[in-house]
């Protein structure tokens, strides 16, 4: 093999220390020419490599009775029962976003889902969780309008719903905005398809797009934080194309519902590299391709481009011996180019080769899992202690409560995402019993009464005052939201997205967030199944919120218990499960009112929480309940606001009264967890109450459904709302801001 | 008055998936030596005035601000007089 | 009753259109593969929502080649019954089986939502079981549905009573706000002169449940139905 | 090797949504006296042979039968040497 000179200058520009290289060196026992140089760099790289988080991954809950699939493959699977399975995955496209939004995000739907199509699943939903800076900076509206139009474009175009996510805007992702998209599918339990090279001599296939120069060392910038330069780094962004990965979900699907193929693996990150090394490693073999076989759109293309392209919409396939004429067969009916590039070998090797001449021969799992674990020095941030100090003392009451409730509706974080989901198809394959606009959307499982009901979720301003309590929150709120949607929650997947892991405070917000995510998923039952990390979230050494998003998934067993936010009908009676404390830490509020991101997020206890979600499910089952929504940004008043607006037929009125002492604007739009309002016929109230008693979870009647205002009184605050008023000023938080 | 004729087009190497599809329906049709398919977006402005040289370097601005995506695209003009 | 119901690369509405005709309707229904010259024997030809073809160059442009769409006019010639939904009524504006064109949503952007469409006439196989002037609910969901046909095309529409559907608010009403992407005439459904080809923007089959939020949409397939057993 | 340069626009009576709406963003970037913009699609075709004759032929049939919609749209081209 021809020897490459590689010099320090080298190895560096390829994101590898001295050190991580010397691992190189003796795992080869000699020098790497530039083709292997360039696969270990992308496989090794934070993104493809875990190597600063997968200790601490590690740590997570990963099992339990309905997991069938953990962390490891391209996705996690549930056993839903009815044999069914729920194939779910949520992944990060910050990097390419902020770089070019449109194609960044179209690129990012494109490849959770074929995560969720290769394990033999098909794909009926996304979500989309979003952050961006201000709206009143012109490049955040640029960025925010092109990965929302870049989402629908792609998801619209593909076939596969978009039906719920997030939107959340802080100054802190103006450094780095967030592009975190789940894809869920269902698959029959026995026809599930695993990652795994097996069957030595056994073909691999290569199809879908030709490969072009696209992304190369994508992975690696996905791992680098951005400088003032980042714009050099331009040339390497991929173009989606939703039309072939279209054919390529109804090739694959159609030739899995045979015995054709071993194994399927999506081209992503670090592309024929990554997919060669990954389903020879986990399947303990070894494989030989040879890329004068590979479909090229460009000319000249050298090894080390064809092994580390990501263009978009490939996939590799290892077939049966025999097999190759029918799965051939199949493509061309779908007008995708197939092409055998190469075998499945005994050993573990992954070698490449180019028209027979050897260019690269590398062990498969030394680059599928031989990097490095760091265990990376951690810190709190100095001033931790100061964001956290809040002195109440110091805010004045609003004078008009009404006023200060539109402030908060008016918030892009808290208005109606409606100019969002909107945007995008979220009716296809007519499973939308609750559509997007709801604490949890719920999607009915064709052939059966069963339905699930998802939520993605994560308050960054939580875990940036307090990484722990705010990823514990988190899964907490998401469970609360399947809860309010009639479900049971049954797991999580999740995508954690931070600064550098090069700095010890990030790394501290880390390790807390996932000792978090660790307890809350531990206390409610809900395993990790699968998830993301995104490090390097940051520009010249600004980083964005420490912001963990989790993805639930929950099951009804009767699709008849879907339920929404929205109230009913005049005369329910209107109720707040869970209590109100007088917390305003790193609320919503102090940063609209007073532009103040500090004090400790609410305080969550975890009995209370299941207590609560315990309650209103019971509730749900035995159909007492009419709306149920748990209170989140904004507090009460906006969750009771949010119930009376969006609901199909025009808003209706309300009219409450508070108890407490606490100050009024706690008491308003304090965040205090582990808290639904829900809405229920006059009659069901005693029901309600002894179901609240048995878990000891406390009840307050808060008043009636009805009427043409938004009325609330408290001991010391009052607020009386013409619908139309309040209306308007929940829709104008985003109005206008999509550009056309 | 004076009309810029402005041409943006996808930067070489950069996937025209549009283009692949439009050459192979073209093929289906029967047209035959098609060697490639690029697709991009012919923009007229007709702007007020008639100096020339002022039009150009507005909308040189206007393509790097805006009409072009710099990103993935390239991007040319001609100003001529309206009508032309 | 037999529906065939195309399939192009890039269609996705046909699943749904084959679950409300088999599980709602209890009728029988095929796919039709866009490569294949053969309607098998369908008494109604869907052709369903989607991006054939990923909607390159113009919606539905490309999609007019298919092989199929020879027998979907030969078809519709005979008078056969034919129903294009979305992407299918922009297919059968290209393929020249209906009058007009359907451009860019005039907000720019792609929208899914639900809409009000005003019945203008009950004369037509597919809106026979529906009264001129009724109101029904359903969703939309495209970027490209703004109808446009040259003043001369569209005076010939309304004397031949071809506009089937307009989009209005819940009472009726032709408002602005009520037209989601700027059709001309608030146009949302127009058949062929001979009346055997409707197209619209609207999804019937999403609205063809109550726990999807209406079943409006079935009154299509009710009048097709009912129109097939008379014959 | 030939080059047909394409130019489809929307045919002046149709309205260009797109085309205003850019218009008016160019206003808001500053941008003044500007009477009008129009969107279209700007398509090249690369065609094997150097018969130009033949060629411009072809290309006018390519944009009747599939590359221009005659309810909405006008089309143009010119066939150059390749690199032209
Ligand atoms: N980016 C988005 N894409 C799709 N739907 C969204 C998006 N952002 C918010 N939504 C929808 O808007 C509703 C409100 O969102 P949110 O305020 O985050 O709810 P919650 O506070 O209950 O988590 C939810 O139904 C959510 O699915
Ligand atoms: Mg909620």
């Amino acid at each position: 093999m021809a020897v490459s000179v590689i010099t320090p200058d080298l190895v560096a520009s390829h994101g590898l220390t001295a050190e991580e290289y010397d691992r190189i060196l003796a795992t080869l026992g000699r020098e790497p020419n530039l083709t292997e140089l360039g696969m270990f760099s992308a496989m090794w790289s934070e993104h493809c490599s875990y190597k600063s988080s997968k200790v601490y991954l590690a740590t997570l809950p990963t099992k339990g009775p309905r997991v069938l699939q953990g962390p490891g493959e391209n996705a996690g699977v549930l056993d839903i029962g009815d044999g069914l399975a729920l194939v779910f995955k949520m992944e990060s496209h910050n990097h390419p976003s902020f770089i070019e939004p449109y194609q960044g995000a179209a690129t990012g739907v494109g490849g959770i889902i074929r995560d969720i199509f290769t394990m033999g699943a098909r794909p009926i939903a996304v979500f989309d969780s979003l952050r961006f800076g201000p709206l009143s900076d012109a490049k955040n509206r640029y960025l925010f309008s092109g990965v929302v139009g870049g989402i629908a474009g792609y998801g619209n175009a593909v076939g596969v719903p978009t039906v719920g996510g997030e939107a959340f805007f802080a100054e802190p992702y103006s450094s780095n905005p967030l592009v975190n998209v789940m894809c869920v599918g269902i698959a029959r339990k026995d026809r599930l398809f695993f990652a795994r090279a097996g069957g030595v001599d056994n073909p691999v296939i290569y199809v879908g797009a030709k490969t072009g120069r696209d992304g190369i060392h994508g992975a690696t910038m996905a791992s680098g934080s951005f400088d003032e330069g980042a714009e050099q780094k331009r040339p390497t962004v991929q173009v989606g194309d939703p039309f072939r990965e279209k054919l390529l979900i109804e090739a694959c699907l159609e030739l899995m519902d045979g015995d054709d193929l071993v194994a399927v693996q999506d081209m992503g990150a670090a592309g024929l590299t990554c997919a060669t090394a990954e389903m020879a490693s986990r399947g303990g073999t070894g494989i030989e391709i040879d890329l004068a076989h590979v479909p090229r759109r460009e000319r000249g293309m050298t090894p080390y481009e064809l092994m580390l392209s990501e263009s978009q919409e490939r996939m590799l396939v290892v077939a049966r011996r025999g097999s190759e004429e029918r799965v051939r067969k199949v493509f061309e009916k779908w007008d995708l180019d197939a092409a055998v590039i190469g075998r499945v070998t005994e050993g573990g090797q992954l070698r490449v080769l180019d028209h027979g001449r050897p260019v690269a021969e590398v062990p498969a799992t030394a680059l599928a899992d031989g990097a490095p674990a760091y265990r990376r020095p951690i810190a709190p941030p100095e001033e931790i202690d100061e964001w956290r100090r809040l002195d109440l003392s110091s805010l004045p009451l609003p004078g008009d409560y009404g006023t200060a409730l539109l402030g908060l509706l008016r918030s892009p974080n808290v208005a109606c995402k409606e100019p969002i989901w909107e945007r995008y198809d979220h009716m296809l394959f007519l499973n939308t019993v609750v559509r997007p606009g709801s604490d949890a959307v719920v999607l009915r499982l064709a052939g059966g009464r069963r339905a699930i009901a998802l939520s993605v979720d994560g308050n960054g301003r939580y875990c940036a005052m307090d990484p722990y309590r705010g990823a514990l929150i988190a899964v907490a709120e998401a469970a609360r939201n399947v809860v309010c949607g009639g479900g049971e929650p049954l797991a999580i997947t999740n995508c954690l997205n931070f600064g550098s892991p090069e700095r010890p405070a990030i790394m501290w917000q880390f390790v807390e967030a996932v000792k978090g995510i660790g307890e809350g998923c531990r206390a409610l039952d809900t395993p990790v199944t699968g998830g993301n990390v995104s490090f390097y979230n940051e520009t010249s050494g600004h980083a964005i919120f420490p912001t963990p998003v989790i993805g639930m998934v929950g099951l009804l067993d009767d699709v008849a218990f879907a339920t929404d936010q929205w109230f009913k009908t005049d005369g329910d009676v209107v109720a707040l499960l869970g209590e109100t404390r007088e917390e305003l830490g790193a609320s919503e509020y102090l940063a609209v009112r007073f532009g103040l991101v500090r004090g400790e997020p609410p305080s969550l206890d975890l009995a209370r929480e299941r207590a609560v979600q315990r309650s209103c499910l019971e509730a749900i089952r035995l159909g007492l309940v009419r709306s149920a929504h748990d209170c989140s940004e904004g507090g009460l008043a906006v969750t009771l606001a949010e119930s009376c607006m969006g609901r199909a037929g025009g808003p209706i009125g309300v009219d409450v009264e508070l108890g407490g002492t606490i100050r009024p604007d706690a008491l308003l739009f304090g965040e205090s967890q582990s808290r639904i309002v829900v809405s229920l016929r006059g009659s069901d109230w005693p029901k309600l109450q002894e179901i609240a008693a048995a878990h000891r979870v406390p009840l307050e009647r808060l008043g009636t459904v009805g009427g043409t205002r938004f009325k609330l009184r408290g001991a010391a605050c009052l607020i009386d709302l013409p619908l139309d008023e309040m209306e308007r000023a929940w829709r104008s938080g985003l109005a206008s801001t999509l550009g056309g | 008055m004076l009309t810029a004729k402005i041409y943006v087009t996808l930067k070489p190497g950069v996937l025209d998936a549009q283009g692949d599809t439009v050459k192979s329906a073209l093929e289906t049709l029967g047209f035959k030596g098609i060697e490639d398919v690029r697709i991009g977006k012919f923009l007229v402005v007709r702007l007020d005035g008639d100096a020339r040289e002022q039009a150009r370097a507005r909308v040189e601005e206007m393509c790097r601000r805006l009409l072009a995506n710099p990103v993935i695209e390239d991007y040319s003009f001609e100003v001529e007089e309206a009508g032309g | 009753m037999k529906f065939g119901i195309v399939v192009f690369p890039g269609s996705w509405s046909q699943q749904d259109f084959h679950h409300v005709i088999v599980n709602v309707l209890k009728e029988d229904a095929c796919y039709l593969w866009h490569k294949e010259a053969d309607l098998n024997g369908a008494d109604c030809v869907i052709l369903p929502g989607g991006f054939a073809h990923g909607d390159y160059l113009r919606t539905g442009a490309i999609a007019r080649f298919s092989p199929v769409m020879r027998e979907v006019a030969r078809f519709a010639d005979k008078g056969g019954l034919v129903l294009g939904s979305c992407n299918g009524f922009q297919i059968l504006t290209e393929a020249g089986l209906l009058p007009g064109a359907l451009l860019r949503n005039d907000c720019l952007h792609y929208r899914c939502r639900w809409v009000h469409l005003r019945v203008e006439s009950g004369h037509t196989p597919f809106s026979s079981a529906m009264q001129r002037g009724q109101v029904v609910r359903m969703p939309i969901s495209h970027g490209e549905g703004r109808y446009y046909i040259d003043q001369a095309g569209w005076r010939r529409l309304v004397e031949n009573d071809q506009i089937v559907f307009r989009y209005c608010d819940e009472k009726g009403a032709l408002t602005e706000e009520a037209n989601p992407n700027g059709s001309l005439d608030h146009v949302a459904g127009v058949c062929n002169e001979r009346r055997n080809v409707l197209g619209l923007m609207p999804h019937p089959e999403r609205a063809a449940e109550p726990i999807l939020g209406s079943e409006d949409g079935r009154l299509i397939f009710a009048s097709i139905l009912h129109t097939l057993a008379r014959a």
